[in-house]
């Protein structure tokens, strides 16, 4: 199992108050976002959008479990790199992600991992080396602005 | 017919097959693809995941700029930015989300747009209109139809077919001539954003979802989903190697199939693109 | 002592049968103690308890009114609270439009095992009394700042386009007998036609400010035969609420509808209908979206931006005008009962003289049943000979029931009248 | 009136000690309309109350006003020693000087002078009081029973063993209900059908009791004592006055592939068949739907087997009326249908379940048919899909239940007990087998019943999992069924032979229209309302309209048998004599003064106002009017405030009389 806390722990924890046990659980990093909790629930709860609710306060307060650095930092490098382009940039992501593993765990091996797929994808013309960019990044860039302000208000 | 097209960021990458299958596959369809033009990020599971007030702006800008370059309808390939985009729409509903979204994004958001998936075109282009048009019918093909999270999930937003025992695109792949198989991994999920940041998942839920589909007697799977698309075709070496089993499972677009029944060949659509191709 | 020491309050409690009034016995075989100035009137349930009775209270002298029942869900007869709450939330906002001090009237629940509670609130009622004194300000003469004079209409007749469309309309109807008169608007005002070649005296101009559907209940209209009546986006809106209280049927009347601009009234500055909604026919097409707009009564906002007691100075300043000709009554669509409550003498229920109390009885009891009814189109302050700005109390009334229910007289045929239905989520924020 | 005497109690010393009597029968004595006024030590004892009936008599008084306790306490007492005088008893007003007063102040001269405005206050109702006679409604002594579940059989059989006629009717072929289908019974695992069959048959032979089985109720007029009710028998081509009940059709029927519905699609069943071997009446009924005969006018052999010559191809639905003075409403549940598509959007779900899908997984009901001794099995069990005995069963609790997603919050009460029941049936049929049990909470209030889930899980080894499942597949002809057992904090995953879904309880099909055509309340879920929670439980706000069984709410066969005997005791007093008599106390209308606006009758909660024409005697149209129903209304007299021209007035508290009491304080 995946999961430290299971889902419904989790739910539990919110209602005990204890935030700290939640926010530093491993398990809202493993949560995938499929849907299928919210979808079935009995009672209604929105387990998913508990999870998210919670993945944004975690990183909030500096509490994202230390060993889940990987899905944490993906989200925040992709988020960036949408604020930039206003499109994703698979080639920039993928090389920043590796780029900021292999600083913060000193993990080396993982700049290589998947490296052989990089010239399938090539061969099969799934890279662009010079991708496109949304023509309107200002606003992308603002939409970002206020909702980050937001978030602090 | 012209239709609006919002491709998000995986078809202008690395499923750029993905985009090419649909174009070929639709146009054979006298559909015309009309990409709308300053469309941006759906902010996908990142953004829903650490920021919800902008995985809520960024598919809202989305829909305001579709409505304001006049289109009715949007195809949005990706079920994670049709779901996004659904969601939108529906939080807009709301006056006060919509007042303050409309602030945010510098556009007013009306969400009034109709947002189509893949299969919701499809249907909209008609089941029997795709039948009597099949020249090439798919005798060969036993097809495990693979919906994922997002196209039936959360089914108060999508309001997608039955979202436990979906069967539009089985319809759909039986009216090309194919057969499918009732299997048991319909709905389940493969493991979707996670497929760098935690590919342990990934390969479990795709590595179960393969087999199932060829314990059932499947000879490929149909997605309309380019994540299922890379979970479940790139990343099956990497579950062979990781399992120690060779399971060699095609995995079409449902476009794919779609073309190939119309007489489109392997490199019209693009499947020769893909990682595992017919032995 | 002094006179405050000396003065005892006059509290009058309506009660129902069921729950308060057993509650008080409870407090009495409890033996608990609590000042001797409540006079307890039995009734059978809350729903029984009209407000002309609260009013009456107050004309006999009571400085404060305490009114209560069962709790909701415990009513014996299932719903009469419900009713009741409904009509105490609308009834409140008159009171408060009218200045008279809503500390003086208390609404509460109290249950047959609340003993203790009928203690508490008469004890803290008389003692709240005790320390506002005599209810002096009631229907009081005083000072009030000014109110901004009502606007007035524009002068000089103004004929609007579609004026020979509906002679035109209106004589074919007379000449091929669908109609037998037509209720319209003529160049003295609302004229009856009867025959189609007297058709050329409609009119349709700025001075078409009546609401005609109120002459559809007159007996010797009715006696003619089938009318058509010509009315306005906004006097439909009557239609809408006579047809709901089954005074009007769609086939007993032929119904013109003619698209307004506005006919340059006060009531027009933020009226939002244009377009009659549910007419046999329209005439005419009104320019423009539909503007979207809220009412901004400012004279409303004057008089509610007074204290209470200069409100009620204002409003006895303006009732002692009333020489009670009921021309408001006569002139409202909505008024339609063949025996007035005013006119019913066992018992007097309202003091039929022009005095100050008797006048605002009769204003009180005007206003609310219009509560939820009052389509809002003026003719009672247009037609009052002594200037009274009646309308005002309506617009109370019409927020009241905007703010609290959604409710919009008019505008929706499909929905409950105000009055007579209720949900269990009615605000009781006032109610002990 | 004028002539009033007003007696005032001293109560011993509980009036006496606060209050001045004497001071107040002075000065009572000056109030007008006061004819004398005395005070007495215990007015309520046989002295007093001879007191005031001997005044009444002597002092020729036309009303009186007893100054002691709460109404609530003795008005009726006082009510009465009037009628005894001669007087009429709704001339008898009380000032309640004892709880209000005497009890509350300790001042004697403020309780004093408080005391006298009480009584002038009563004095002035008492003055515009008026003679009422109380109200006769002739009764109807029939009842009514709708449903012929356990609930009716009960109520109906207590009715008639009572004396009095039934009519019962059932819109099935036969009576019996839910119950009639149930193997065991908890908690004492008695054979359902032993136990039901005998009232059943009872029923069936009672000559007070009248059967329209395979009827429906079609309209319902009149009120308490004097409903008209018009049935609608269903053709059924039988004519069962000529059927013996041989069986010789149902044998002969070709086409015998119907899935039973009484077996809820666990069975077959001919065309023309009867439910079940015990069923009352034992009179077969054809399926329109699939008889040859009626579709296409085929075969045929069942009316020419037919010695009685009892089928009747030709037959239609046919109206009949009865008159009956009270009903009671026993119409049962229906289980929650695990299906894709529901008339409510908010119902559907449980996709995930497989429900349709896979043969094996069923529901509580099609369970109890596949154990019992008399089911399409013959008691063995035998799984639907390929008849092999299941190893393993996994029972779900809560299918619909407490599920907020599926608009249905409540809990159907009867689940986690007939699942421990299931899974000791299933322990005693198949001895190897595993039963295992998903559930949210174990609720086992009521006799014996925390005792019997033990004994099913440490007796019978059923082994249960707090939690819910999540999915259930199909792999390799067994389910897998995956799920949470919370309390392990784990995942669990039981490869299964069968499933069964205890399905929440709802109120049965079509009980809205009933509802409204009965005039009677009832809740969001369909389940009826009854008149108070607590102290009119069987009830409803139409008067003489009672309600019994699982049509209220989920309830199981003790607390449905009790409440439809508590209804039937409710009929009986209401049908213990002609006449029923109710206070007059009720709302009146003027009916010249009515504008018709008829705000009362959207007002009224008990639908006790009509709208009406107001005629001539020779019948000429003069007005719309609204008209009260004295057989319905009670009283509350919320129609006399929302009444714009105070048309309608409130009989014993009539606006003469409150603005008279309001005025006496100024």
């Amino acid at each position: 199992m995946h999961m430290d806390v299971a889902p419904n722990q989790v739910v539990r924890l919110v209602q005990l108050g204890e935030w700290e046990k939640a926010l530093q659980s491993r398990a809202i990093w493993e949560c995938v976002g499929c849907q299928t909790c919210s979808t079935r629930c009995p009672k209604e709860v929105d387990c998913a959008g508990v999870m998210d609710a919670l993945r944004e306060a975690s990183l909030a307060r500096g509490m994202a479990a230390a060993d889940r650095y990987l899905v944490v930092a993906f989200q925040k490098i992709f988020l960036e790199n949408i604020r930039r382009n206003g499109w994703l940039n698979e080639l920039e992501l993928i090389g920043q992600f590796k780029a900021d593993v292999v600083l913060h765990t000193g993990r080396i091996p993982f700049l290589f991992k998947d490296a052989g797929l990089a010239p399938q994808l090539g061969k099969r013309k799934k890279l662009h080396l010079i991708p496109g960019k949304a023509r309107d990044r200002g606003v992308v860039d603002r939409i970002f602005e206020r909702c980050a302000s937001e978030r602090k208000a | 017919m012209n239709i609006g097209y919002y491709p998000g960021c995986a078809l202008h990458g690395s499923s750029n097959d993905y985009e090419q299958s649909l174009r070929a596959c639709l146009s054979t369809l006298d559909v015309q693809l009309d990409e709308m033009k300053d469309w941006i990020c759906c902010g996908a599971t990142a953004a829903h995941s650490l920021n919800h007030k902008l995985s809520l702006a960024l598919p809202a800008r989305n829909l305001a700029v579709a409505e304001r370059d006049g289109f009715k309808q949007l195809f949005a390939p990706c079920p994670l930015c049709s779901m996004q985009l659904l969601k939108a729409k529906k939080a807009v509903g709301d006056e006060r989300v919509r007042k303050e979204l409309s602030e945010i994004v510098e556009a007013d958001v009306r969400g009034e747009s109709e947002v189509l998936n893949l299969i919701q075109l499809f249907e909209k282009i008609g089941v029997e209109r795709i039948k009597s048009a099949v020249k090439a019918p798919l005798k060969s093909i036993t097809a495990a139809c693979y919906y994922g999270c997002l196209l039936t999930r959360p089914p108060d937003v999508v309001h997608f077919d039955d979202f436990e025992q979906p069967t539009s695109m089985e319809t759909l792949v039986a009216a090309l001539g194919a057969k499918t198989v009732e299997w048991n991994y319909k709905t389940e999920c493969c493991g979707a954003g996670m497929t760098m940041s935690n590919e342990q998942i990934v390969l479990e839920l795709a590595h179960k979802i393969l087999s199932n589909a060829a314990e059932h007697g499947a000879n490929c799977l149909v997605v309309a989903c380019p994540m299922c698309h890379v979970n479940l075709d790139m990343k099956q070496a990497a579950v062979e190697r990781r399992f120690g089993k060779k399971l060699g499972m095609v995995v079409y677009y449902l476009s794919d199939l779609v073309g190939l029944a119309l007489g489109l060949s392997a490199e019209q659509l693009g499947i020769n693109r893909h990682f595992v191709t017919q032995a | 002592m002094s006179e405050a020491q000396e003065f005892e309050p006059k509290i009058v409690a309506y009660v129902c049968n069921w729950c308060t009034y057993l509650g008080a016995d409870l407090a009495g075989t409890a033996r608990l103690e609590y000042p001797p100035n409540v006079r307890i009137i039995r009734l059978p349930c809350t729903g029984r308890i009209d407000f002309n009775l609260i009013i009456k209270a107050l004309e006999v002298g009571a400085d404060g009114v305490l009114v209560s029942g069962c709790h909701p869900g415990d009513c014996h007869y299932t719903a009469g609270n419900y009713h009741a709450r409904r009509r105490w939330i609308l009834f409140r906002e008159l009171l408060d439009t009218l200045g008279i001090d809503l500390r003086r009237i208390e609404f509460t629940w109290i249950s047959a095992a609340e003993g203790r509670k009928w203690q508490q609130v008469v004890t803290e009622f008389t003692e709240q009394m005790r320390k506002l004194g005599p209810y002096k300000e009631l229907y009081a003469t005083g000072a009030f700042p000014e109110v901004p004079a009502p606007e007035t209409a524009t002068s000089g007749v103004k004929s609007f386009a579609g004026e020979s469309e509906l002679r035109e309309v209106c004589g074919k109807l007379l000449a091929e007998g669908t109609v037998k008169v037509v209720i319209g608007y003529g160049a003295r005002g609302p004229v009856v036609v009867t025959r189609a070649e007297d058709a050329d005296r409609l009119v349709w101009n700025n001075r078409c400010f009546s609401n005609l559907t109120a002459y559809l209940k007159r007996k010797e209209i009715k006696a003619l035969g089938k009318a058509a009546v010509i009315v306005k986006p906004c006097d439909e809106k009557s239609l809408v609420e006579l047809e709901k209280e089954a005074q009007f049927e769609r086939k007993d009347a032929h119904v013109i509808g003619i698209a307004c601009e506005g006919v340059g009234q006060p009531k027009c500055a933020h009226c939002t209908a244009r377009t009659p909604r549910f007419a046999d026919v329209t005439l005419g097409v009104a320019a423009g979206p539909e503007p979207q707009s809220s009412p901004s009564p400012n004279r409303f906002a004057a008089l509610m931006a007074m204290p209470p007691a200069e409100r009620m100075a204002f409003w006895t300043e303006e009732f002692n005008r009333c020489v009670k000709c009921y021309a408001c009554r006569q002139v409202c669509p909505m008024c339609y009962c063949e025996r007035c409550i005013v006119d019913r003498n066992r018992p007097i229920e309202i003091d039929p003289a022009p005095s100050t109390k008797g006048n605002f009885a009769w204003h009180i009891a005007r206003a609310f049943h219009l509560a939820g009814r009052c389509v809002g189109c003026g003719e009672c302050s247009r037609a009052c000979p002594a200037g009274i700005d009646l309308a005002l109390l309506n617009i109370s009334l019409h927020i009241a029931a905007q703010k609290n229910f959604g409710y919009e007289a008019g505008a929706d045929p499909k929905t409950e009248p105000l009055i007579g239905s209720y949900t269990l989520q009615d605000t009781e924020a006032f109610i002990l | 009136m004028s002539r009033i005497g007003v007696f005032t109690c001293w109560c011993g010393e509980n009036i006496a000690r606060t209050v001045d009597v004497d001071e107040v029968a002075k000065r009572a004595a000056e109030l007008p309309g006061v004819r004398c006024s005395l005070n007495y030590k215990y007015m309520c004892a046989d002295p007093g109350q001879a007191i005031v009936r001997e005044k009444i008599v002597s002092e020729k008084l036309d009303g009186v006003v007893v100054a002691s306790c709460s109404p609530h306490m003795h008005l009726k007492t006082f009510r009465k020693a009037a009628q005894a005088a001669g007087l009429n008893p709704y001339l008898v007003e009380m000032a309640n000087i004892r709880e209000q007063c005497s009890w509350v102040h300790h001042d004697r001269a403020q309780a004093t002078a408080k005391a006298i405005e009480i009584i002038r206050l009563a004095v002035e109702k008492a003055r515009n009081d008026a003679a009422l006679q109380p109200i006769r409604v002739p009764v109807t002594r029939r009842a009514l029973v709708i449903g012929g579940g356990v609930a009716g059989i009960q109520a109906a059989l207590d009715i008639a063993d009572a004396g009095h006629e039934v009519v019962m009717v059932e819109r099935e072929p036969s009576i019996g209900g839910k119950m009639a289908g149930l193997s065991e019974t908890f908690p004492t695992l008695d054979c359902s059908q032993c136990i039901l069959t005998p009232r059943m048959v009872e029923v069936g032979q009672h000559p007070r009791i009248k059967l329209y089985s395979y009827s429906e109720v079609e309209k319902v007029e009149g009120f308490v004592g004097n409903f008209k009710i018009t049935i609608r028998q269903k053709a059924r081509y039988v004519d069962i006055s000529k059927c013996t009940g041989c069986g010789e059709c149902w044998n002969i029927c070709p086409l015998k592939r119907n899935l039973s519905e009484f077996d809820y699609g666990m069975g077959m069943r001919p065309a023309i068949y009867i439910p079940f071997p015990q069923a009352v009446p034992a009179r077969p009924v054809i399926d329109k739907s699939q008889c040859a005969k009626l579709i296409r006018n085929g075969c045929g052999l069942c009316e020419k087997k037919c010695k009685a010559e009892a089928i009747n191809f030709k037959d239609e639905d046919r109206f009949v009326e009865e008159a009956v003075g009270a009903v009671v409403v026993a119409t049962g549940y229906k289980l929650y249908s695990i299906a894709k598509s529901q008339p409510k959007t908010t119902l559907s779900g449980y996709g995930e379940y497989g429900y349709g899908k896979y043969k094996d997984v069923i529901d509580s009901l099609q369970f109890e048919r596949l154990v019992s001794a008399s089911g399409p099995t013959g008691g063995v069990l035998k799984r639907p899909s390929d008849g092999a005995i299941p190893k393993s069963v996994v029972f779900i609790s809560c299918v619909g239940s407490r599920d907020n997603a599926k608009g249905l919050p409540y809990c159907s009460k009867i689940c986690c007990m007939y699942t421990a029941k299931h899974t000791m049936l299933y322990k005693h049929k198949v001895h190897d087998g595993q039963a295992h049990v998903f559930y949210m909470d174990i609720r086992a209030g009521g006799k014996g019943y925390e005792e019997f889930v033990r004994r099913a899980i440490e007796q019978d080894g059923a082994q249960y999992y707090r939690g819910r499942v999540s999915k259930i597949t199909q792999e390799g002809g067994r389910l897998v069924v995956r799920g949470a057992d919370t309390l392990a904090g784990m995942p669990v995953t039981i490869e299964a032979d069968m499933v069964v879904l205890a399905a929440a309880m709802r109120p049965a099909d079509g009980i809205e229209e009933l509802a409204q055509k009965l005039n009677i309340g009832y809740d969001e879920f369909g389940f009826l309302l009854e008149s108070h929670p607590k102290l009119r439980p069987v009830e409803t706000n139409t008067a003489g309209i009672f309600i019994a069984g699982a049509c209220h709410s989920p309830k199981d066969i003790p607390e449905a048998v009790a409440q439809a005997s508590a209804a039937a005791s409710k009929v009986q007093v209401m049908l213990a004599a002609d006449e029923l008599t109710r206070e007059p106390e009720i709302a009146a209308i003027n009916e010249q003064t009515c504008a018709a606006c008829f705000t009362c009758v959207r007002t009224c909660p008990y639908h006790a106002i009509e709208r009406a024409e107001l005629r001539t005697p020779r019948g000429a149209f003069i007005k719309n009017t609204a008209r009260v129903n004295p057989g319905l209304c009670m009283g509350c007299g919320t129609c006399v405030s929302v009444c714009p021209s105070k048309s309608a007035d409130l009989l014993g508290f009539t606006d003469q009389q409150v603005y008279a009491e309001v005025e006496s304080l100024a």
